[in-house]
């Protein structure tokens, strides 16, 4: 089943007022630790996971993923380690995965070649910040090609023009950064983000994914009726870092 | 192709979305002063009131003498206002950043010199200045971080990556990203996302348009080679822009060859067999890269030219056979920057110097009534701490030795 | 008195006799080439290909606004190759050396400033040379030496006297009396016999000439004053020939004031009642000596201001009233430095900083449509060390501190 | 008895076949080791003495006289002091005196005043070696009036025309530096010296004393014959240091 698809089922079901979407660093702190972060999410109810493949050039990153990113290349994580792990959370998990990362990765890789494989793991969309559409032409037509929905991005910077166009290339759905910034800091949600949040709307029929500084159950609360999607990032990070993996589980849990 | 931004296969703009916006008004701006003959003659008039340009052109003559070849001409980037042509971007850059009504701008800084151009450029324009830079080099460039921040800009030291200038570029970018509405990101070289290789190209520019009419005047006719040295490629596309449509001018770009081509440890990205296609930090070219597309740590006793990608248009350019590259190790510079001093009384910048080692090796298979340029692109008196370690010099030690120990070492 | 070498009751030529038929020869060898025209053609075509002159007179909007009163325009001699108003006399008196026909040269140094410049002459011209510098100077001036030794030359430490600048200054006469067949002595500044003042205010008058034109072309009109700090006096001499002819421009010596005039810590020997007539190092001025003529001890921040005498001529132009003088502080010098970096991007050499605290005192007096001009001798950051020092910089003493560990402290 | 009938007479009466000048620093190492160096010089047959004043930039001198100049005044040695001292030097010895110093000291001082005090200490003569004859106007005028002698100096690089200039201006003897450079040094004697002694004698009428390098009996004899007056400086300042005072009475007795 196409992302597009799996998610409007899962909204129209209507248990869930809104969707969680969470985010890992492939290789960070470890695969092994991956592994048991996923299945705790899964546990808990999360609905789609984008799994980060380390580059070590994450200009869109903040700390505290960057150094994610920087600590699993050092530890040696390399592109074909990611794609086995994905194969088999994939096998192992029924719920969509995405893979989240640079556009170099896929670039020296093959683009068409990760494509392929991707398909075969059964990964579902493409979340790749420092691919606009206007380089994405054969990006694009891949992403027709293989059936792996490329994800975009909004910012509160996109005139509703930008955003109709942006819409144009997404599938599945759109990815609403919360702010201006980089990954990891809270956000205000305020008047402002309200109104950022209407224009999304207004201009693309896609559902919305809201991430950026979403931490606690207030965040969710608060975009629920809004988004569709609430995506947990740099937390679930910090989280494992100092609470371990287990504390993963009740944290997701007590989201919704 | 011919996608605006483009340079054959290589540049584009891979950006955040977030950026969009700031970019659409920043091309636009860009445009319309490139289209506006007012921009340039106020870029020219204030290079020639606050810096020093047209920065003259020297004949080498014990230089040339000593080859016993081509008549060696330097380009004398090194007078610039804070010592290299970064000033000539920078200033430009202002410039823009005024039109655009922004107070503020940003940089990333490997060796420091684009940092002190931009700090300076901010305190002439009044704008507020932050400047990123990785970790290592602002413990190995102290010096030129204090003038940043005695030029009042603050300066943030880059923790992540290597901490070097490609990490200082992410954080620029991430600063950008948060703050695009009243901030411009200066980018120091003919590298990053379109419009930024064009618009660096066009500033310098006035290094290639000086030297050509400075060569017909002083020697009568066009040089047989022109050489630069290429970090990210400013100083060379701005020399070289001056004899492109020439082809019987031959361009040579001169790459850091580290401690060797074979080593290991460079920062070769053409030169080398190392070097592959990519894209990172906004734009795509010939990186430094591993087979999964994570950037490598380079090498260079100059920290300008240790940089893991270079210009977009030079990529082209070398793909097109136009630009030849060749690379100088750390030894060859060390003597190439030795021979100068004592010939010429000139001490280039360990970037510029890698631009001698080559043109001195070719020197010799020139005739007497051919011309070379040398693009002089700094001035080394910046570098002391570096050189004097590098020629391991006794006395400055013992100098450093002793205000270390002045200070409580 | 209308003797030869004489300004009013100030110069001279107390020589000793061993000196007679080279001063002969190095004064008729003047004249001629003051006579040719020709030969000041040579001199500005190779400052113009060699140096970067004209160096520009820059409009320094900020601060004008700052003070409210005066449009400030700074003359950037720091833009000069080796970064001074130093280069002008060396690269002259190089041309002279040439047309005698010696081979080697020698020179005096305070701060360093002048030692490169020579060491870099001498390179250019293939002269042999050698740099006497009060041993407390080499200590203190270390990358000076360095770059001077780089460029060729020997530093010879002179270990007589207070070991600083004046001591240098005769023990290059002892050797100029043991070696005057081969070697031309390169005195720094409008000091010493005849015809050293009027030499070097002849070459140095370039500064002046441009800065006549400039200020017309950019201001429109005259100066209403003109700033120079005064160590001998060499920077100052040149920029005043060009407004001495009219008596509308107002021209002001700054003098270092080290700890104030009070202090005795000081180098004022025109603004503080410490100076008095006497002859030394060659001629005849006002003096920082005692009652028996035993020359003392000065102090200032800016090594290059540190000395006892002061140029003839401008004894004369103080005495006539033509020249005003003032003296500014050590504290005063650091406050200007700080604020013309931040509002202008300009790092000024300390000995230049002076003129700026006076410019600074006096620029909100004057009326907006009123212009003055400072002389920017010489460019800052040759002086990392003394300012870091000054400004008490905590990160620069960490980065001395862990280089002095690492050589060994 | 001016200068110059003193030794006019002192060579006339034939039992020296050249006289013998020294030199010494005022209040190096102390006015009291002056005093009896001096006599021990007087003692042992010199002929002249010049003492010079101390100048805290004695431009034409070696690193040996710099040093004693320096000592000297950093010790506290005033122009005040050396003129009481060559008072009572002057009342103390028979032969002539001369001060050497640079022109500074008298400037400063007052020239004329200078001159007078100098004429009631009974100063023979001045050797002054920054004052050539074209800044002298003032002071010639006064050497005339007070009758104390201007000793010039001839160098090896003066010429016939200039000599005669030098010799025109100059009174009692003409001091002939051996050689280029400053004092201190040894001289090499040999066929360009011998030319150089002839040329000053042909321009000249004046005795001729020679200094600058001259330490030991061998040079006293090759001067014999060629010169008048024999000057040994350096050599008695570095006697004195290393052998004391007693030794310079059988050094002086064992140079002619
Ligand atoms: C003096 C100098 N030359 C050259 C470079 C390299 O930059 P580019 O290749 O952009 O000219 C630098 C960079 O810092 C530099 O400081
Ligand atoms: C930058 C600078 N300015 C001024 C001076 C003072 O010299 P003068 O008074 O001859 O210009 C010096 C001397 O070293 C100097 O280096």
């Amino acid at each position: 089943m196409e992302l597009s698809s799996q998610i409007t089922t899962a909204l129209a079901r209507g248990d869930k007022k809104i969707l969680l979407m969470t985010h890992l660093v492939l290789g960070y702190p470890s695969l092994d630790v991956n592994r048991r972060v996923i299945a705790q999410m899964v546990e808990n109810g999360v609905d789609l996971i984008e799994m980060q493949i380390p580059f070590s050039e994450p200009m869109a990153d903040g700390p505290v993923i960057v150094r994610a990113n920087q600590e699993a290349i050092e530890k040696g994580i390399t592109v074909r380690g990611c794609l086995d792990f994905a194969r088999e959370i994939t096998g192992a998990h029924g719920i969509p995965f995405l893979f989240m990362t640079y556009y170099n990765i896929l670039f020296k890789f093959g683009v068409e070649k990760f494509f392929r494989e991707a398909r075969e793991i059964g990964i579902k969309g493409f979340i790749i910040p420092d691919l606009p559409p206007e380089e994405g032409e054969e990006f694009f037509a891949l992403s027709e090609k293989y059936g792996i929905a490329p994800v975009l991005i909004f910012a509160p910077t996109s005139t509703p023009e930008r955003m109709r166009e942006l819409s144009g290339c997404s599938r599945g759905f759109i990815y609403c950064a919360a702010r201006k910034g980089v990954t990891g800091r809270q956000t205000d949600f305020d008047e402002e983000f309200d109104a950022y949040m209407r224009r999304c709307r207004e201009n693309t029929a896609l559902p919305l994914a809201v991430g950026f500084g979403i931490s606690r159950k207030e965040d969710v609360d608060y975009l629920t009726g809004k988004a569709d999607i609430a995506v947990i990032g740099t937390k679930t990070i910090n989280l494992v870092a100092e609470q371990g993996v287990e504390a993963v589980g009740p944290f997701i849990a007590g989201l919704r | 192709m011919n996608r605006p931004g483009y340079y054959g296969e290589w540049g584009g703009a891979f950006i955040p979305e977030v950026l969009y916006e700031t970019f659409r008004a920043l091309n636009a701006a860009f445009n319309r002063a490139k289209a506006d003959p007012a921009f340039w003659q106020e870029y020219v008039s204030l290079m020639g009131t606050y810096s020093c340009r047209p920065t003259p052109l020297t004949h080498a003559e014990n230089l040339s003498r000593h080859f016993g070849g081509a008549q060696i001409f330097i380009k004398r980037e090194d007078l610039n206002h804070t010592g290299a042509h970064k000033a000539n971007n920078v200033m430009g850059q202002g410039l823009l950043v005024k039109r655009m009504g922004k107070t503020r701008v940003i940089a990333e800084t490997g060796a420091g010199q684009h940092g002190v151009a931009t700090a300076t450029m901010a305190a002439k324009f009044g704008f507020a200045c932050t400047i990123y830079m990785g970790e290592e080099d602002v413990m190995r460039q102290r010096p030129n971080v204090f003038w940043m921040e005695k030029l009042g800009a603050t300066v943030v030291p880059v923790t992540s990556g290597s901490k070097t200038l490609k990490d200082a570029i992410n954080e620029a970018f991430r600063d950008w990203v948060t703050r695009m509405d009243d901030t411009h990101y200066v980018m120091g070289t003919v590298c990053g996302p379109h419009p930024f290789p064009e618009m660096v190209a066009w500033f310098q520019s006035i290094i290639g348009r000086e030297a050509a009419k400075q060569i017909r005047d002083q020697f009568g006719g066009q040089p047989s080679r022109v050489y630069a040295c290429v970090g990210g490629g400013s100083n060379a596309m701005g020399v070289f822009q001056g004899f492109l449509d020439d082809p019987k001018v031959e361009l040579v770009g001169v790459e850091a060859g580290g401690k060797g081509l074979d080593s290991g440890m460079h920062a070769s990205r053409l030169a080398s067999r190392d070097g592959s296609a990519g894209v990172a930090q906004g734009y795509k070219t010939m990186f430094l890269q591993n087979s999964d597309g994570q950037m490598m740590d380079t090498h260079s006793v100059a920290a300008g030219l240790d940089y893991v990608g270079v210009s977009p248009i030079l990529a082209d350019l070398w793909r097109q056979g136009r630009v030849r590259f060749a690379a100088a190790t750390d030894d060859e510079v060390m003597a190439a920057l030795d021979l100068t001093m004592k010939k010429e009384g000139i001490i280039p910048a360990l970037e510029s110097a890698h631009a001698f080692v080559q043109a001195f090796k070719e020197a010799g298979e020139l005739r007497r009534d051919e011309a070379i340029i040398i693009n002089m692109s700094g001035r080394g008196d910046k570098d002391i701490f570096t050189i004097a370690h590098a020629f391991n010099d006794p006395s400055w030690k013992e100098f450093i030795r002793k205000k270390g120990i002045e200070y409580g070492a």
